[in-house]
């Protein structure tokens, strides 16, 4: 069992990756759930939903300007 | 076991004001629809109106600018525009006018709701003065023309060649039947 | 497996089903470039689709016949392995990404904007359409010409049964044709699977398309968004003509619509009002008022033997000229004529045995019309 | 369930079993009797959804105008979604939820025993409401399950109002029934139950939780707007007055799209506790699946446009939602190959819940295909509003969401009776409903890419036979329905004796229990290892 030390905020953001990806392994799952309060994960899977709202508006940027629109 | 009980019931209040959140956010996404419209030109709402500098036109463009009028149901005005077809540069300030006529025996008040499309041209099209900013009401048998002030703006992007902005004719006298109508009824200007 | 042996009847029905008739299954590649860029999308995905479900259930039978436990297959221990999730996720992806490449060219082209050469209104209306070409003087309604009775399996179904209208949409083929789509009461939606056009139009707002037909025929859509009662009856017709054709149609219209004015003004007979107005009465009132004149009882009146039919001329003139508020009878005086109103009116007041022996003249609906 | 629970020794028992009579069901707050009410309302609503099914399909089995006209055509349309939606699938998973979550987190009854009996209790007269405007005058509504302005609005039948008032209730019913849930959920369980050794149903009902409390009042929101324009003389969605019908739309879809993962992440959890029982395997890649379907719950409400490509949006907005929808379906989609795997090198043996899951998988995937198809927007254009669409959300809905939770039924009725199944009636309902299926909905997307467009009562002719086809279908799969009530009856009557493990390969903390399941269980936690 990985020390329950407070997770630092970069696995956070690491697990909401993974979770949109769709692919997370049992160790990483271990270590998420013996941290603090799932608070934090809540919020940057909020924060990472809105990154990917904007990520795909820049995709849709590029695509325009790439079709020379 | 009241420190379960205690638990439960913060747990339940905060999910209830979540709730209560999400109601509001449902009718929050009204104006937030609108702020939408005005960035994206969603569905072709015309959002920016009134006085607006002059500008040297851009000659070197003619943009067409087709005119539509639409009766709505139960709208039994004569309602078109006098010109179907506009050629108008970017910047450059144009008059045109619609016109109106109530065939029916009784007055009726009218409400012209605008649209564009392209949707992207929503918000190149700036409309100086309109009929639509208020009710028309017009008397038995009467007729008149509206007046539309609007310029084209020099942004607009260059593969847009031509701008349909139709107008649709709503009858609203019902709702205004309680008062009096009287013909400077402009309390309430859309759009 | 229990044995399916009182499953052979139904099968066997099944197979019987008439082999002549049609069994499509597909969409049609359509007669425009966009269309066929459509058609090669949608096929592509099919495919795409089609495949990867090959693997994945072949993976699963080959699962489900080889590791049965009657066949003495053990269990084997693993439950995870994140490197082959994470493969059989980022094949998707890829597959994905590039049928999202294809998808935008097509849609781009889609939202194209160059000048059309004609510019069609077309106004969808409770259980029909209206085109108005811009800067023409032509102004149509396109109602269902399938007869009440082939609907009420009172009479054998046509070959178009349901896609067939009075008055088509005439387009010159070749052409940019740029449509303009509003609606004037609830919303409906106007699509020809062939030309591969499908906007909704909605009241109050304007949304634009546009198509290039490259051959010369007819073809056949449907209003496709919920829009009431007779949302399945008001079909869409696009006849596609050569250039000369179409010209000469536009010269026809032109002057059938001036014949029009002018015969309105002539003297009509009760006899030739009556012969008009049932064809007319069957165009636009059979649907509800029904080809008999006896309505829907707690639905739509009947007109046989009804007070405002057979009683003071005036109220029935308004009622057929201007609806009636807060029910489904529309204001008919924008969509017809003098002469087919006259005559419809007329019509109503001398069938199903109401013979009051009135006519209505044309000059009396124009002068109430100014 | 049944009513005469025997108490078998072991379990601390308050010594006093249920009430008798109908005070037992009027007033109940146990876990239990809520959930059989909830199991036994949404069987009534199916079966009465199904009817109006059966209205629809026998109207279409030939062109032309045979049974009934447009106007009761359409309101038999929208009350079947509606019905079907709120009524079947709904319930049928809170009455699930309701059995399960309790006994398989260790906990002795739901958090909110009151509030649970009441967000039941209000569900019968949201839907006699409901149902009882078939009888107002001008009918009931028939604007299609969307509802969409102004059809629903100024064009509506004088009953509008009764249906607005009974989606508000079940609005209430579910947000309660959510709330009730998540507090089980995250309070109540027993201690060494750790969050991180939750069954998949409990993680995939937690998500589908907290969806029911961001979305129904969302809904309720956009039907009280409907209200305010019928009857304040707002225009929220009245163009003349300044409103925007498009505006209703996109308040309805932001609804609808979380919605339908509403409606499929409990089938998931389902299947996830079926699959690894009858492989006698655990479930393949469970952090992925409770990581997948926790993005979900976010992910839902950036797509919700996809359902409005036709509608005339901008073409950045097309863009928008056509990479949106297509990104978020590979995470969910890739879940199905969870289950190959679960089931892949697996001991597996074929009794009617696992029939009833290896049918889910593979149609729901079919359904899921025909999604993708539909996220392709200019393609979209030839799809929207066509059989096509009515044949992808009926495969994801029919052999999803109905398939999964008689799957659950078949799997967990031993627990709640106390008898095994009949396994020979179990496998006939399932080959009669699996075949009604497939020859209903898989002519649907022939005729929909032929050109068909949705919610018409009468078709031009090159449809006749394949809607013929679907028609037969139809009723064989709503006629083989009796067999699975037949079933049930005589599952609950009598039969061979359960065991507590009822299935060999069956583990978690609900089979520690004996079956049937007493009345009052886990009042003191049991010891988790």
């Amino acid at each position: 069992m990985p020390d329950p030390k407070k997770n630092g905020l970069l696995t956070a953001v690491l697990s909401a990756l993974a979770a949109m990806f769709g692919v997370q392994s049992d160790r990483n799952r271990q270590k998420d759930f013996s941290s603090g309060s799932p608070l934090r994960y809540l919020l940057t899977g909020v924060l990472m939903a809105a990154l990917f709202v904007v990520g795909v508006i820049l995709l849709v940027r590029l695509a325009l300007m790439l079709a020379g629109a | 076991m009241d420190n379960l009980r205690r638990r439960n019931r913060r747990l339940v209040l905060q999910l209830m004001l979540g709730g209560i959140f999400m109601f509001g956010f449902g009718f929050a996404l009204v104006p937030l629809y609108d702020v939408f419209c005005r960035v994206t030109g969603l569905n072709g709402k015309i959002t920016n109106t009134g006085p607006v500098a002059i500008a040297a036109a851009d000659t070197s463009r003619d943009v067409r600018v087709q005119f539509i009028g639409v009766n709505n149901e139960g709208m039994p005005w004569e309602f078109r525009p006098l010109l179907n077809t506009v050629s108008v540069n970017p910047g450059e300030m144009r008059q045109m006018a619609f016109f109106a006529r109530n065939p029916t025996p009784r007055r009726m008040v009218a409400q012209a709701i605008p649209s564009v499309t392209p949707s992207e041209a929503a918000q190149y099209l700036h409309k100086v003065s309109c009929f639509c900013f208020d009710q028309q009401a017009l008397d038995a048998d009467e007729h008149m023309e509206m007046p539309l002030l609007f310029v084209i703006d020099k942004k607009l992007p260059a593969d847009i060649h031509t701008i349909t902005l139709s107008y649709t004719l709503f009858d609203i006298t019902p709702d205004l039947s309680a008062g009096q109508i009287t013909n400077d009824d402009t309390q309430r200007s859309t759009l | 497996m229990i044995r399916k042996v009182w499953l052979l009847p139904w099968i066997g029905w099944l197979v019987s089903l008439p082999a002549i008739a049609a069994w499509d299954v597909n969409m049609r590649p359509g007669s425009t470039a966009i269309a066929r860029e459509v058609y090669d999308l949608h096929m592509i995905i099919f495919w795409i689709c089609v495949a990867i479900g090959v693997v994945v259930f072949g993976v699963m039978f080959w699962s489900i016949i080889h590791h049965r436990k009657s066949r003495g297959a053990e269990a084997r221990n693993f439950h995870e392995n994140t490197a082959v999730e994470i493969l059989w996720t980022l094949i998707p992806f890829a597959i994905l990404i590039a049928m999202a490449v294809p998808a935008t060219a097509t849609l781009i082209k889609m939202y194209d904007n160059t000048d059309a050469e004609i510019d069609i209104q077309v106004t969808g209306y409770q259980w029909k359409w209206r085109y108005q070409y811009l800067g023409e003087d032509i102004d149509f309604f396109s109602s269902l010409a399938t007869s009440r009775e082939q609907i009420n399996n009172e009479a054998p179904k046509g070959e178009h049964y349901l896609l067939e209208v009075d008055n088509p949409l005439v387009l010159p083929v070749g052409k940019k044709v740029r449509f303009l789509f509003t609606a004037n009461d609830v919303i409906h939606s106007w699509w020809v699977p062939d030309l591969s056009v499908k906007k909704d139009a909605i009241p109050g707002f304007i949304n634009e398309s546009w198509a290039i037909p490259e051959e010369p025929g007819i073809y056949r859509g449907q209003c496709t968004e919920l829009c009431g009662r007779d949302h399945g009856f008001m079909p869409i017709v696009v006849d596609v003509r050569p250039q000369a054709e179409f010209d000469q149609w536009l010269a026809d219209t032109r002057s059938a619509a001036a014949a029009q004015k002018a015969s309105a003004t002539q003297e009509w007979t009760l006899a030739q009002l009556m012969e008009r107005g049932e064809q007319v009465y069957n165009t636009s009132c059979a649907a509800c008022h029904q080809a008999n004149g006896q309505g829907i009882p707690g639905a739509f009146p009947a007109l046989a033997g009804s007070p405002m039919v057979t009683g003071d001329i005036g109220a029935h003139i308004d009622i057929v000229l201007h609806g009636k508020a807060g029910t489904a009878m529309q204001a008919f005086g924008a969509q017809l004529n003098a002469v087919d109103l006259a005559a419809v009116i007329t019509y109503e007041r001398n069938a199903w045995g109401n013979d009051t022996g009135d006519s209505v003249s044309p000059q009396r609906i124009t002068e109430l019309q100014q | 369930m049944d009513t005469t629970l025997s108490q078998t020794a072991g379990i601390a028992d308050h010594g006093h079993g249920p009430a008798k009579g109908l005070g037992r069901w009027l007033f109940t707050t146990n876990h239990k009797d809520i959930g059989s009410l909830y199991l036994w309302f949404s069987l009534l609503m199916f079966l009465t959804g199904g009817c109006m099914a059966l209205m629809i399909r026998a109207e279409l089995f030939q062109p032309g105008l045979q049974l009934i006209q447009p106007e009761f055509f359409n309101q038999m349309t929208t009350m079947h979604g509606l019905i079907m939606v709120f009524g079947a699938v709904m319930p049928a998973f809170v009455g699930l939820a309701n059995w399960m979550i309790p006994i398989m987190v260790g906990a002795p009854d739901m958090a909110l025993p009151r509030m649970n009996n009441w967000s039941f209790w209000i569900l019968p007269f949201a839907f006699t409401l409901m149902i009882s405007t078939l009888f107002m005058e001008g009918g009931g509504p028939d604007f299609g399950w969307t509802f969409y302005a102004p059809l629903s609005t100024t064009y509506a039948p004088p009953s509008v109002t009764f249906f607005i008032f009974a989606v508000h209730m079940m609005g209430f019913s579910s947000i309660m029934g959510a709330i009730n849930i998540i507090a089980t959920i995250l309070n109540l369980r027993a201690p060494g139950m750790t969050m991180m050794k939750l069954p998949l149903f409990v993680w995939t009902w937690l998500i589908t939780a907290f969806l029911l409390i961001a979305v129904m009042p969302v809904l309720a929101g956009v039907v009280t707007m409907m209200l305010m324009d019928i009857h304040f003389g707002t225009s929220f969605f009245n163009a003349a007055g300044g409103g925007d019908p498009v505006l209703f739309q996109h308040v309805f879809w932001f609804f609808g799209h979380p919605e339908v993962y509403i409606m499929i992440l409990p089938a998931f959890g389902i299947i996830s506790e079926i699959i690894p029982t009858f492989a006698r395997k655990r479930l393949f890649g469970y952090a992925s699946m409770v990581y997948a379907t926790s993005s979900i719950a976010l992910l839902s409400f950036l797509v919700w446009a996809h359902h409005m490509f036709a509608v005339g949006m901008p073409l950045a907005g097309e863009l928008f939602f056509m990479y949106a929808t297509m990104l978020i379906a590979v995470p969910t989609g890739v879940k199905v190959f969870n289950w190959v795997a679960t089931m892949f090198h697996g001991s597996m043996t074929f009794e009617t819940p696992m029939l009833f899951a290896l049918a889910f998988v593979v149609l729901f995937t079919i359904g899921g295909f025909s999604g993708l198809m539909l996220a392709i927007a200019p393609a979209d254009f030839q799809y929207h509003d066509t059989y096509f669409v009515v044949a992808h959300f009926h495969y994801v809905l029919v052999p999803g969401a109905i398939f999964s939770i008689m799957a659950g039924v078949y799997y967990w009725l031993p627990k709640w009776t106390g008898h095994m199944l009949n396994e020979r009636l179990g496998k006939a309902h399932f080959w009669l409903s699996f075949i009604g299926v497939n020859i209903t909905f898989f002519p649907m997307h022939f005729v929909g890419l032929a050109g068909m467009p949705r919610r018409i009562p009468d078709y031009a002719l090159q449809f006749a036979d394949f809607n013929a086809v679907a028609s037969v279908g139809a009723f064989i799969f709503g006629f083989s329905q009796l067999v699975f009530v037949y079933n049930i009856i005589s599952c609950i009557r009598g039969g061979e004796r359960a065991t507590d493990q009822v299935w060999e390969g069956s583990h978690g903390l609900e089979w520690t229990l004996p079956s049937p399941a007493p009345y009052h269980t886990f009042s003191k936690p049991p010891l988790i290892k």
